[in-house]
């Protein structure tokens, strides 16, 4: 056979589990077979098929960074059929991954270059990808500051991370909480993303955003980002239409000709305003 | 993530002696997710459940499989082990493995397959629970007793007496019930009336308690705590308020010659009357169908002769609605019709009558102050036949239980009659004597020995008149099935006892099940036998089943104590077993409302922001829902989820046990 | 201008409505659909015996509600399926208006479910002789002749939900198809999958099928669907003595009881 | 390499005699007035002048649950399998110049950045013979979209019946040849013949690059609306369809067993697109009728360079709400 059966996954083990929020888990994956493993590679950004056997498969981000080697993380939240068998696996158990798929964040591009990072709630998982893949290659950036935001301080994830990078000297983290969504002991912000960006305002002469949440929050984030300085072309966010196959072929994630899948995910402002409003 | 433990009893021997419990352990250790597995003899035992609080710390599980028995019995027992150790209790299944596998099944291999596939099936309805939590309503804190016979009259003053309002509604114009109409009373020969009478009074007196005669239940709807029901107080043409009793209204009445309920049809009674001397309420009722004035509007005797004025005729029938916490049901019984007995003759001769009549003609207050006097002529009977189970027993006249007060009240009879009629002969033909109960027996024996009564086994094929005697045809089964004539003057039957005629539409007002007899249901036959399957709404006395005096009495104070009970909390807590709909994808077909046994499914209008309606969903009342699961099967769109029992959890059981894996062998 | 139009113009002109809903010729010949938002289409508004589609099927259709008061042109099984949805929850008396078709072609103006019951009641007719004779022919054959014969039929289906989309009595927002937790209808067409869907299509219009037929002239790969309705439908009247789409008031023979049903099998 | 040949009827039939042994030959074959694409053995089941049949043949590439791999349980790990490989070469008889032309399409489409396997397999032991249209009836427009009745696009060999009882064979390529070899003896050489007058008359009913212009510039117009009111969300355009790819990958089966397949999806169903969420990028179906017009004259152009419509009718013949994909087009040529 000449060709490869693009659809066989590779078979991952789930070496550790983590609760992360209500309904929200990270898996960290090994490879079954080693020759997999050294054949792998990707970049921050891309995404993947995981799949339960017998529930089939579900799309989206490799969470850690290409520069820890030897697993991957995914964080997901237990919604549909297969991210409620993920969400039942055991570490230990089997599931199938295939990618990477997707384009991924010019890192290089930004070289030099301020990082502003803007998340809210399950849009952390693609931003922690970078946020590590710069935080290991810190030298080549100037200012990285990282604006994290959720409905309550229970739906914050990676919460140790958060604190590891809370006390690092080269990273500026903001955390914020919804009004409402606050414990006694919170020592962050509270307030929406927007309002507390707002607050912040870092600058945006030289740098990138990269955004990634709720639809309501990236839409009244954009016209802060470019207020205080930031170009269409230096705002990033990464697309999650449904997918299917990931190789732009099954037709579900199409936003026009453009596929999310092969396409994007990853796709600054001011392509995004090209596209018809289709995602 | 789950980590499930799972827990095989071995019930003693029970089940190991058929299921081999160390097999099934092993073989549940292999499914995916669990995490510990072991057998032990008493699960349920002190040890048994400090070995799963043991293994829930030591293997933080997530959850617990119990393979024992009914979950009827222990699953509340495991639940509480589980919770102890701060799980959800929701997330502790009980497998029935010693009904289902080692009391039907023999010893071998396929039973303990059997065993170890059902506990897989739910260590994976386990993986697919959700945590659940009680749910809690509000009681009011009112009884409504339905029947004023002595079960509803217990009932009534025990409610009463514990501090709570209580509505007592009666059919009849009076309470009393059959009790009333009763002369003494085994087995302590004890005057009927005599110890009625004052609980009668003491009912009218009680503060807490509202009388409500001559009234039948309407409709009702709501839940335990909260019910709502609608009472039909039918119109007896006489304001309560301002009759005094005095009767003069009775005497006065020109029709004199209708059958008197009270005394069994033995007697006449005017249109206008006070059904017996002791009536409580102590006020008459008019008889409409009878009565000239509605037949034709010219006699107005009663009102005229009416010192307070209270004969109103242009009474209506009153709907009252009232709220009330639980519900007693004590409607009683009654006995078979004259249409059930041709071959005895039952209506065709004047001189067979049943026991509830031969009960009139014994009692000082009925037709013939006590004498015994046969309808016929007069005449006092000299030899007089009793026919026991008349009726019951008898598969034939599609009765096959027994009405279990025969016995006991024909010995009675009998007698009761030799005390009247001294030289009189009374033979009594029966199947067996059944007199189970404290003093019965003693008491049979006593009309054997003491007062001569013969006792025939057989049954009597043929009561038939001959030269002004009746002759009564039987067998005698002690006498190789001799068969036996007897002359007799009078021939008393002991009818079967029955549901009451309208049992049925009244359960399913209440909606409480009942059986092919029209009796009501009880919750369970051994453990819960005065609860119904409705929550809230108990049974006491002879609607449930035939029951003598003193056990109609028990049950009425036990279905007394557990209304107490329940109105001794402020809250109820009820178990989350309900129903729940998507209220997104649910499309208000209404289905589901038209199924639901509980009226439980409620319309409710989903608005957008301005308050116009975008579309009427069902919306499911957790106060009213059973958790029966109807409407989840009727939902077409899967709309509706029953919590504990979801689609997807049944679903992944049966899958489950579709794909058994050679690794689970 | 002919009887059809002046009713549908008299609609618009009064303000009654916004968009009627009834039948043109199409390119190819036949008949479909048309949507006119205002009087000046009318002339393209027809009605013969080609106008089969069950328009019906358009009262649940988000675009179409949009658009506020709505006329239909109906014939008889359009007009069934009203009382059926009517029954069911979806359409209140007054919420559109109907243009009856009889059986000679005429048209009249229904206003409200007791002038839809009478005119049903007054233009019976009966199922086509086709079908009757093809349910005729498959009651006569053997439980295993039956079964060989439906799992062909099922065999054929390519899973596409047309008889679903053109069924005015589908109109779930989330059809059994589309759940997945857990997944009742299995995806793939395959004997075995195709069985799954047809047989939860049939039973859930069972007893509620008016008899339009739509899902069976839809199906690419002619399977006879309205058979098993008709069927089932057939075996309920008997049971229970009911027919779908004869009264607003409908009360679903499956999930209402009466005094009179035989429950002798229960006992 | 074109080089032409003649057959005759009866010859035909030997051919096909020829062939049907070492090849699985999909052909129409009339079911109650109905042509549907169906495996043959014998000569005398395959339609030869019929206008379409129902659904297109690109199930024999593409078929409608088409299992990627096996998986099986063992010791808390998975064996996975390949479905075996296709033995015997499948031969399209008899399908129509534009189904044809959908292999090209097709072939393109899936082999073009990641070679699907199953489809590549497929594809490699797929030969066509295509007969041209004698007739045609108001749904085709294969003349409109840069096609035509006798069009040899995708065929490896093609055939188009002249007079006597005789076809005139059109051999397209190697594999056509290969095709021929199995019996030479059978045709008789002969010269390149103008088919037009042999073939049916398919008027042009607009302009594909002026169609292509006009739905490029509108996405947002009230006609998509209005021309998309009868549209009900079936999938039956998109099944029937030579050219649609749209797929679903399911698992079938359980944890222990069973495969992961790929599904015929439709982008006219109103969950094609919806997230897990409950987000819906395309909630209505006028967007969904727009995506499917879209696609076939925008979209498949700027990504292939081809447009994903040959003009088969197809898609017209079936919806039950007679939605029309020409009339579409011509609305918009008309703005």
């Amino acid at each position: 056979m000449n060709s490869q059966n693009i659809y066989l996954p590779y078979k991952m083990r789930i070496e550790k589990i983590t609760e992360e929020a209500p309904m929200v888990k990270t898996f960290k994956l090994a490879f079954v077979n080693p020759e997999d493993e050294s054949n792998f590679e990707f970049k921050t950004g891309q995404f993947g098929e995981y799949s339960v056997f017998g529930a089939g498969e579900s799309t989206f981000c490799i969470a850690s960074s290409p520069t820890h080697k030897g697993y991957i993380e995914c964080t997901f939240r237990k919604a549909g059929k297969v991210t409620t068998a993920l969400y039942n696996c055991e570490e230990g158990d089997i599931i199938g991954f295939r990618g990477p798929y997707g384009n991924n964040f010019p890192l290089e591009d930004w070289e030099g270059k301020s990082v502003l990072f803007i998340a809210g709630g399950i849009g952390l998982p693609p931003v922690r990808s970078v946020i590590w893949n710069c935080l290991d290659l810190r030298d080549k950036f100037k200012d990285i500051t990282i604006l994290y935001g959720a409905k309550t301080v229970q739906d914050l994830v990676y919460k140790n991370e958060l604190e590891e990078w809370a006390k690092r000297p080269d990273v500026k983290l903001i955390t914020t909480v919804d009004p409402g969504g606050e414990t006694p002991d919170w020592k962050g912000e509270v307030g929406f993303v927007p309002s507390i960006l707002k607050k912040a305002s870092p600058k945006g002469e030289n740098a990138v955003a990269i955004v990634c949440g709720p639809p309501i929050m990236i839409k009244l984030t954009l016209p802060i980002l470019l207020e205080i300085g930031f170009t269409e072309e230096s705002i990033f966010t990464t697309l999650e239409n449904r997918m299917k196959c990931g190789i732009g072929q099954c037709g579900h994630c199409a936003v026009g000709p453009y596929y999310v899948c092969k396409d994007g995910p990853v796709i600054n402002y001011a392509d995004l305003q090209l596209l018809p409003v289709e995602y | 993530m789950a980590r499930i433990g799972v827990f095989i009893c071995h019930c003693g021997e029970n089940i190991a002696s058929t299921v081999d419990c160390g097999k099934v352990a092993e073989i549940s250790s292999k499914i995916p997710g669990v995490v510990f597995s072991t057998d032990y003899k008493y699960m349920c035992s002190d040890p048994g459940q400090t070995l799963i609080k043991d293994a829930i710390k030591k293997y933080k599980l997530t959850g617990v499989v119990v393979g024992a028995c009914s979950p009827r019995m222990h699953e509340p027992t495991f639940r509480k082990v589980v919770a102890s150790e701060g799980i959800n209790p929701f997330f502790c299944e009980m497998a029935n493995i010693r009904e289902h596998c080692s009391w039907v099944h023999p010893k071998g291999e396929e039973t303990t397959q059997k065993a170890a596939d059902t506990i897989r099936i739910l260590v994976e309805k386990v993986r697919n629970n959700e945590p659940l939590y009680p749910i809690k309503v509000p009681v009011t804190k009112r009884a409504l007793v339905i029947g004023g016979g002595i079960a509803g009259i217990q009932a009534s003053l025990d409610i009463a007496n514990a501090g709570n309002e209580v509505i007592l509604i009666e059919k009849e114009p009076s309470i009393g019930g059959h009790m009333a109409q009763l002369s003494e009373t085994f087995p302590t020969l004890d005057c009927s009336q005599c110890i009625l009478t004052p609980r009668m009074v003491e009912v009218a007196q009680h503060p807490n308690i509202t009388l409500m005669s001559y009234s039948e239940v309407e409709s009702l709807e709501g839940f335990i705590g909260n019910f709502k029901a609608t009472i039909r107080k039918k119109a007896r043409f006489i304001n309560e308020e301002l009759c005094n009793g005095c009767g003069d209204c009775t005497l006065k009445c020109p029709i004199k010659k209708i059958p008197d309920e009270f005394n069994a049809e033995m007697g006449k009674r005017p249109a206008i009357y006070v059904p017996f001397p002791q009536a409580v309420p102590n006020k008459p009722v008019i008889d409409k169908d009878n009565c000239t004035h509605f037949k034709n509007g010219k006699c107005q005797f009663c009102k005229t002769n009416c010192s307070a004025g209270a004969i109103d005729f242009d009474q209506q029938d009153q709907l009252i609605t009232v709220d009330v916490g639980a519900i007693v049901v004590a409607t009683g019984f009654t006995i078979k019709g004259t249409d059930f007995f041709p071959e005895y003759g039952y209506g065709k001769y004047k001189d067979v009558v049943t026991g509830l009549q031969f009960e009139r003609l014994l009692s000082s207050s009925g037709p013939t102050l006590g004498e015994v006097r046969r309808p016929s002529d007069g005449k006092v009977p000299k030899k007089v036949v009793f026919i026991a189970c008349a009726g019951s027993r008898d598969p034939a006249k599609g009765i096959e239980y027994c009405s279990k007060i025969c016995c006991m009240y024909t010995a009675k009879h009998a007698m009761l009659y030799k005390h009247k009629v001294p030289d009189g002969e009374a033979d009594i033909f029966y199947m067996d004597i059944r007199a189970g109960g404290k003093n019965y027996e003693e008491f049979v024996r006593r009309a054997v020995e003491e007062d001569d009564v013969n006792y025939i086994r057989g049954r009597v094929s043929k009561v038939y008149e001959k030269n002004g005697k009746l002759i009564v045809r039987g067998v005698d089964t002690l006498l190789n099935s001799t068969p036996v004539e007897i002359e007799a003057d009078m021939v008393v039957l002991a009818t079967a006892s029955v549901a009451h005629s309208d049992a049925e539409s009244l359960a399913q007002k209440l909606h409480i099940s009942y059986d092919s007899y029209n009796f009501f249901s009880e919750a369970h036959p051994k453990l819960r036998p005065v609860e119904t399957n409705t929550a809230g709404i108990t049974l006491a006395g002879a609607c449930q089943a035939p029951k003598d005096i003193p056990e109609s009495v028990a049950q009425a104070s036990a279905a007394a104590s557990k209304t107490i009970a329940l109105f001794s909390q402020d809250l109820l807590t009820r178990e989350p077993i309900i129903a729940v709909s998507n209220k997104s994808t649910c499309v208000g077909c209404f289905l589901c409302q038209s199924v639901c046994p509980y009226l439980a499914i409620e319309r409710e209008e989903i608005k957008d922001r301005n308050g116009n309606i975008i579309k009427t969903v069902a919306s499911i009342n957790s106060g009213l829902c059973q958790g029966c699961g109807t409407c989840v099967a009727f939902c077409r769109s899967k709309s509706i989820d029953l919590q504990g029992y979801t689609n997807n959890q049944v679903f992944s059981e049966v899958s489950a046990l579709f794909e058994r894996s050679e690794e689970y062998v | 201008m002919t009887e059809l139009q002046n009713i549908a113009k008299k609609l618009f002109d009064d303000g009654s409505i916004n968009l009627l809903i009834g039948y043109s010729n199409n390119e190819n010949g036949g008949t479909s659909a048309i949507f006119i938002d205002n009087s000046a289409d009318i002339d393209k508004l027809i009605y013969n015996e080609n106008c089969h589609q069950n328009l019906m099927v358009y009262f649940q259709k988000p675009e179409v509600k949009k658009f506020g008061k709505l006329a239909f042109v109906v014939s008889l099984p359009g007009l069934k399926s009203v009382l059926e949805i009517a029954s069911e929850n979806q359409i209140k008396d007054g919420d559109a208006y109907f243009i009856a078709i009889d059986k000679d072609g005429n048209p009249s103006l229904l206003q409200d479910f007791h002038q839809i019951e009478d005119f049903i009641t007054n233009n019976q007719t009966k199922p086509p002789m086709g079908l009757l004779k093809l349910m005729e022919k498959i009651n006569n054959m053997t439980r295993e002749e039956r079964w060989q014969y439906w799992t062909d039929e099922f065999s054929k289906c390519i899973k596409c939900y047309a008889c679903r989309s053109v069924c005015p009595l589908c109109y779930c927002t989330q059809c059994i198809t589309d759940i997945n937790i857990p997944q009742w209808i299995s995806t793939e067409s395959s004997p075995i999958g195709n069985l799954d869907w047809h047989i939860a299509r049939a039973m859930h219009l069972a007893g509620r099928c008016i008899g339009c037929g739509e899902c069976m002239k839809a199906c690419p790969v002619d399977i006879p669907l309205a058979l098993l309705t008709a069927n089932l439908n057939k075996s309920i009247a008997i049971h229970f003595g009911d027919e779908p789409g004869m009264k607003a008031d409908y009360k679903y023979p499956l999930s209402h009881y009466k005094l009179e049903d035989k429950e002798n099998f229960i006992r | 390499m074109n080089n032409y040949k003649l057959i005759t009827k009866q010859n035909l039939h030997s051919f096909f005699d020829a062939l049907q042994p070492k090849n699985t030959i999909i052909a129409p074959k009339e079911i109650n007035k109905k042509y549907y694409f169906k495996p043959v053995d014998k000569f005398e089941d395959i339609a030869l002048d019929y206008i379409q049949t129902v659904l297109s043949a690109k199930s024999v590439l593409f078929p409608r649950s088409d299992t990627l791999f096996n998986y099986h349980r063992a010791d808390g790990d998975y064996n996975i399998d390949e479905p075996s490989p296709i033995e015997k070469n499948t031969i399209v008889f008899g399908m129509k110049p534009c189904d044809a032309s959908s292999f090209v399409y097709l072939s393109n489409f899936f082999l073009k950045d990641y070679q699907d396997k199953n489809i590549k397999e497929r594809l490699e032991k797929l030969y066509i013979i295509s007969l041209s249209c004698k007739e045609a009836d108001n749904a085709c427009f294969c003349t409109s979209v840069g096609s035509n009745p006798a069009s040899t696009k995708g065929s490896d060999l093609n055939l188009t019946l002249i007079e006597n009882d005789t076809y005139y064979v059109e051999v397209v390529t190697e594999k056509g040849q290969e095709l021929i070899n199995y019996s030479a003896d059978l045709f008789q050489d002969t010269k390149e013949i103008d088919k037009s007058k042999y073939i049916a008359n398919v008027p042009q009913k607009f302009d594909v690059e002026q169609a292509k212009q006009n739905i490029d510039s509108i996405f947002e117009s009230p006609l998509w609306v209005k021309d998309s009111l009868a549209c009900l969300g079936c999938g039956i355009c998109a099944y029937a369809c030579p050219t649609c790819t749209c797929f679903d990958i399911q698992d079938i089966g359980s944890q222990f067993n069973g495969s992961r397949v790929r599904n015929w999806d439709s982008c006219a169903f109103d969950l094609f697109t919806k997230h897990a969420s409950g987000h819906n990028p395309r909630p209505v179906q006028s967007q969904r009728w727009r995506n499917r017009i879209k696609h076939k004259f925008e979209y498949s152009v700027e990504n292939l360079g081809l447009i994903s419509c040959v003009g088969c009718g197809r898609c017209i013949r079936s919806c039950p709400t007679s939605m029309n994909i020409v009339k579409t087009v011509q609305i918009f040529q008309g703005v």
